[in-house]
């Protein structure tokens, strides 16, 4: 049943509408980078020491430690950090993606492991090119099910090797993936309601002459 | 045997049956409501109160409205030198969400939450204001004047 | 129903003639014991059931989108709509998460503030779950009961923060102001009289031997099974596993009080339930540590007044009524946040769901899912 | 003469039932509002008590909501059953009533004596347990023909239920049937107030086995917390999920006029029925006849009430049980107990001293 809604046909259309509206889209038209230096610890160390040249670090502002990964070599890095007796992440306290639309890799996958019984935590984060499909990391957590679901829903990632990878917080039929910048606030239908310069929906609008028709005729044309 | 005595003799029910049994008696908590209104505390935010006269139009509240039900209007710069009120103030509470934000941004405390909080109404026009109907009650205007009130009415302490 | 899903476990003509198909059932998403919009998909032989889908998504609001287009001050109170039962911890997680990326320092005393009402809040929620949870099992005035307890401590939200349910606590940088007069009065004397409440809670559950038929050994799962599958909060201790974000990575002065983190053994709904109880004891003990030492100092540390973080992220948790709730804040350096993740511990909680109903029967889901104290707006988000 | 026969045979039976039914019928109904009341008590809050003084037209109130509100039939239901099924329901419950004795004879003023039993059948108690397991029927055939999988669920479990708890409830009654000698409640009351030569000492004492399975077997019989799986409104919503209006208020009535006449049954059986305690009701009865009736009544209903407020207490208390622990009690614990409690009673009865030892208490 979920082999027929894989989305290489949702993908295949999806890039073309991101292309467009992205050079409008919200703020930020330069590429995301964070600010901060690289935090160094135990772990990235080891993962360092290991990997090499595959895993480099995020720097952070805030002092949290991360490294960014290839995508060809996540699932051994995540699952090194879980068996690993000197990482021991044994827990997946948060998985989810990020779109940066100017980025050179527009999609990031951010992994959040925490070692029960160490105490530390790190970030993994991996690139992803828009419509690239990214292993599941199911098969280390099964906490990961779900998450990858919901990433599914509103990146449009498609998660290989995922048992059940259907919507989850979204209707079976919708379209579109709502988190990606490029997707309106109010859903495609509502773009125009998306003009100030917050980009928030104004429910009292800036034309004070519409305003005060909202106000005194009690009704938004529509309703 | 002991345990064949208490698997006959229930204790722990008769002890659960002993606590309904005590609530039974005690006085009860239920708010009569219609008959006796509560006494909202000072700080309780309920319909927004505007009083036109003081404002600035400094916009604060406006841009401190997650939910954007605020417009204020400046007056134009010839008229705002002398006087600062607002040209128009714009009010639509039907999505206010109670949160306080507009009262706390506010310099000079003109936009403030009331304990008026039987906000209930047949159409979502009862809820749109525009200067001349903001709802404002003098009485009313106390939360910037009376930022300690005490709580001893409502919590019995 | 297809033909795959008959439950024949043989081919021989008896196992032909007796073979019997399961029966699907639509578990919600109008159902009493859902507690909101949940709807579970069971597959039933009799009253046993084989099969459970989870079918969320019904209450979801893109808060975490809505949130990319509000400045970064704005959104306090849409988070507290995450799980409206614990609103002030899920505020706590926002602001604290905006803290940490501004890298703000929060005055002592509204740390302190901020325990007290945290933990204030943590007691209301499992009050309300602790009703919904035995009302589902039957017993009804339980229901009542925590609700006049809670009510108290609504009334006390309301006199310090101004809201009942949904406060917007606190602003990024501290507590907006002091404890009203006579607060701090009438919150110890809540807490003298919770003591003697949780003791009639038990007396009518605890020992009774119907709520333990009905919880002991009903939803198991192991400890390592709940590591694995993300749980958090006291659905995962209940389990055994001792992990309290308080105590882990411990947040708004936290290291300062002394409290236990109730552990369970077996992992099931009794344990769960347990550890419940026991931690609303030990919150009312941060409380009254809090009041005892409440420090003098300011109330809100150095915030400008349009905040624009540095661009980078930051990963929050604080211990939630549910679990660990997790705030993972992308900033570009802008006034808006970059992407905004909550890890609601109800959700990942939920994906529990299949593994402890397995084999039970129908009475059991309704035990389970109370067990797992799920708050739709925070699954849904 | 021909009128006096008309009316002997046909016209004060009829009045009979017309008042019984009235009252039964208005004391189901108050029953609703003093348990909806009591519970509030319990639960530390008030209870209905904005309709009329204290509340106290709140039952009216809901008689007309329901009467008003729409009667629909499912598109898969059964339309038939779908529609026979609350009378199912509630016309055994009602029927019930008729055999038991609620005051001693009436003695009119022309010294002519009226009952207050619509029909003191001989096989009285034999009737009722006859008359009350159709009860069931409405509940299994209504769940049945709702063409729905939650009321279903309801009339599956309720079947495998009252199935378990018509045995135990049957031989808890057996023993008083054994202890008394008669089937007829009159006689069972009679035989009450002469057991031990004793005021007051009523079957409660010697067959306490007996009340309390029978205490249980009524709750369970009744579908109450708990044992309300057939209901269980939080697990699966009720046996009645689909019926609205007037059909659902028909089941509604049908299960609290079950309660109330457990509650008589129960009283009648083991509580001395109309006896008034401390009184020898004998000679009350050879002076003031009039007096003992309408005291003797008081007393019914004052006992009745204390099963029902038991019953209410319970509910206010206890979470349900699960649907296997339940047949395990019914099968494992009850059967057994009140099999027992049978033997125990039969070999007392059969002890050839047993009428000596009887009158040697009593003397």
């Amino acid at each position: 049943m979920t082999e027929e809604q894989k989305p290489p046909a949702e993908q295949a259309d999806k890039p073309k509408p991101a292309a467009k509206p992205a050079a409008k889209a919200p703020p930020g038209p330069k590429p995301w980078a964070p600010t901060g230096e690289v935090v160094e610890t135990d772990v990235t160390r080891r993962l360092k020491e290991r990997f090499e040249a595959a895993v480099e670090g995020i720097p952070s502002p805030v002092g949290e430690a991360g490294v960014r990964v290839a995508k060809d070599r996540l699932i051994e890095v995540l699952t090194f950090l879980k068996e690993d007796p000197e990482c021991a992440m044994n827990f997946l306290s948060d998985l989810t993606a990020v779109h940066f639309p100017e980025n050179e890799q527009p999609l990031e996958v951010v992994y959040h492991c925490y070692s029960i019984p160490k105490g530390h935590s790190l970030r993994v984060r991996a690139g992803l090119d828009d419509g690239e499909a990214c292993p599941t990391a199911v098969e280390i957590w099964k906490t990961a099910d779900w998450h990858e679901r919901e990433i599914h829903d509103m990146f449009g990632i498609v998660f290989e090797g995922h048992p059940n990878l259907k919507t989850i917080l979204l209707p079976d039929d919708w379209e579109g993936h709502p988190f990606r910048k490029e997707y309106p606030l109010g859903g495609p239908k509502e773009e125009a309601i998306r003009k100030d310069a917050l980009s928030r929906p104004v429910y009292l609008p800036d034309d004070p002459e519409e305003a005060r028709r909202i106000i005194k005729e009690g009704g938004r044309g529509s309703e | 045997m002991q345990r064949f005595l208490r698997m006959i003799t229930f204790p722990e029910l008769r002890e659960g049956l002993g606590v309904t049994l005590k609530w039974f008696v005690r006085p009860k908590v239920t708010e009569v409501y219609p008959d006796r209104r509560p006494v909202l505390p000072y700080r309780t935010k309920h319909r927004l109160h505007v009083e036109i006269e003081t404002c600035i139009s400094c916009g604060q509240c406006e841009k401190a409205c997650p939910e954007g039900c605020i417009k204020v209007i400046k007056p134009p710069k010839e008229v705002f030198k002398e006087d600062k009120r607002p040209q128009e103030f714009f009010l639509s509470l039907d999505h206010c969400l109670y949160c306080g934000q507009c009262q706390d941004s506010c310099p000079t405390g003109s936009i403030h939450h009331s304990d008026e909080w039987e906000l209930a109404a047949y159409s979502f026009k009862e809820y749109l204001f525009d200067k001349e109907t903001l709802p404002y009650d003098l009485e009313k205007k106390r939360y910037r004047e009376n930022f300690w009130g005490n709580v001893e009415d409502k919590t019995g302490g | 129903m297809d033909q795959s899903n008959l439950n024949a476990s043989g081919t021989s003509p008896l196992h032909k003639a007796l073979e019997t198909r399961s029966m699907e059932l639509n578990f919600g998403p109008q159902h009493p014991a859902t507690h909101g919009v949940y709807r579970a998909i069971l597959e039933l032989d009799g009253e046993r059931i084989v099969g459970l889908d989870s079918v969320i998504g019904y209450l979801h609001r893109g808060i975490e989108k809505w949130a990319e287009y509000r400045t970064w001050s704005n959104c306090t109170p849409i988070f507290d709509r995450l799980d409206y039962l614990a609103a002030v911890i899920n505020c706590h997680g926002y602001v604290g998460a905006v803290e940490k990326l501004l890298g703000v320092e929060v005055p002592k005393k509204a740390q302190y503030m901020r325990v007290v009402c945290d933990e204030l809040n943590r007691i209301a929620s499992h009050l309300i779950w602790l009703g919904t949870h035995a009302l589902d099992i039957g017993a009804m005035t339980m229901l009542f009961y925590p609700m006049r307890e809670r009510e108290v401590i609504m009334d006390l939200f309301e006199s310090m923060f101004g809201g009942r349910l949904l406060p917007n606590a606190y602003p990024v940088g501290g507590v907006r102001l002091d404890f009203p007069k006579g607060w701090e009065k009438a919150c110890r004397s809540f807490l003298a009289d919770l003591p003697d409440r949780i003791d009639d809670y038990e007396k009518l559950l605890t020992g009774n031997r119907m709520w333990v038929q009905r919880t002991k050994d009903v939803g198991v799962v192991s400890a390592e099974e709940a590591i694995d599958l993300g749980l958090s909060g006291p659905t995962l201790r209940g389990s055994g596993v001792y992990f309290d974000v308080r105590k882990a990575m411990p947040y708004s002065s936290y290291e300062d009080f002394d409290f236990e983190i109730p552990l369970g053994e077996n992992g099931d709904v009794f344990d769960r339930y347990i550890c419940r109880i026991r931690e609303m004891r030990q919150s009312a003990r941060i409380i009254l540590q809090a009041l005892d030492g409440m420090p003098e100092g300011d109330l809100k540390g150095k915030v400008s007044k349009i905040i624009k973080p540095p661009a980078g992220e930051a990963y929050f948790t604080v211990e939630g009524s549910k679990g660990q709730l997790g705030f993972y804040l992308v900033s570009d350096g802008g006034k808006n946040p970059w992407r905004c993740h909550v890890r609601s511990p109800s959700f990942v909680n939920l994906q529990g769901m299949e593994t402890m109903c397995k084999d039970g029967l129908v009475a059991d889901v309704v035990a389970v899912i109370g067990s797992l104290d799920i708050v739709l707006g925070e699954i849904d988000r | 003469m021909e009128f006096e026969v008309l009316m002997n045979t046909v016209g004060f039976p009829l009045i009979k039932i017309l008042i019984l039914l009235g009252v039964v019928l208005t004391c189901v109904a108050y029953t609703v509002y003093v348990e909806r009341r009591l519970l509030g008590f319990f639960q530390s809050r008030l209870g209905p008590n904005r309709v009329g003084p204290f509340g106290l037209v709140q039952p009216i109130a809901d008689g007309v909501k329901l009467f008003l509100k729409e009667d629909l039939v499912p598109l898969f239901a059964r339309r038939f059953i779908f529609k026979l099924a609350p009378i199912f329901a509630m016309a055994p419950a009602l029927v019930g009533f008729s055999i038991v004795t609620f005051a001693p004879n009436w003695v009119g003023a022309d010294g002519t004596e009226h009952s207050f039993v619509v029909a003191d059948v001989n096989i009285g108690i034999l009737f009722l347990l006859a008359i009350t397991s159709l009860g069931v029927f409405g509940i299994i055939l209504g769940g049945w023909s709702s063409g729905s999988k939650y009321p279903l669920f309801g009339s599956l479990r309720s079947a495998s239920q009252m199935l378990s708890y018509e045995i135990p409830l049957t031989l808890s009654v057996l023993a008083v049937i054994l202890m008394a000698g008669s089937f007829r409640l009159s006689d069972i009351t009679e035989a009450q107030q002469q057991f031990f030569g004793t005021r007051g000492l009523y079957y409660i004492v010697p067959l306490i086995l007996a009340f309390a399975v029978y205490l249980i077997s009524a709750v369970a019989e009744t579908n109450r917390t708990p044992f309300d799986l057939p209901e269980g409104e939080s697990e699966i919503i009720g046996f009645h999920t689909e019926y609205s209006g007037m059909r659902f208020a028909f089941f509604f009535m049908g299960e609290y006029a079950n309660i109330v006449l457990v509650s008589c049954v129960g009283t009648a059986l083991f509580l001395g029925g109309y006896d008034i305690p401390f009184v020898s009701d004998a000679a009350l009865y050879a002076s003031h006849p009039q007096l003992t009736s309408i005291l003797s009544l008081a007393s019914f209903a004052a006992k009745c009430s204390l099963f029902i407020f038991f019953y209410i207490w319970i509910r206010a208390t206890f979470p349900r049980y699960r649907y296997d622990h339940l047949l395990k009690i019914g099968w494992k614990v009850l059967l057994p107990i009140s099999l027992v409690n049978l033997l125990l009673v039969a070999a007392i009865k059969a002890w050839p001293h047993f009428q000596d030892w009887l009158g040697g208490a009593a003397g």
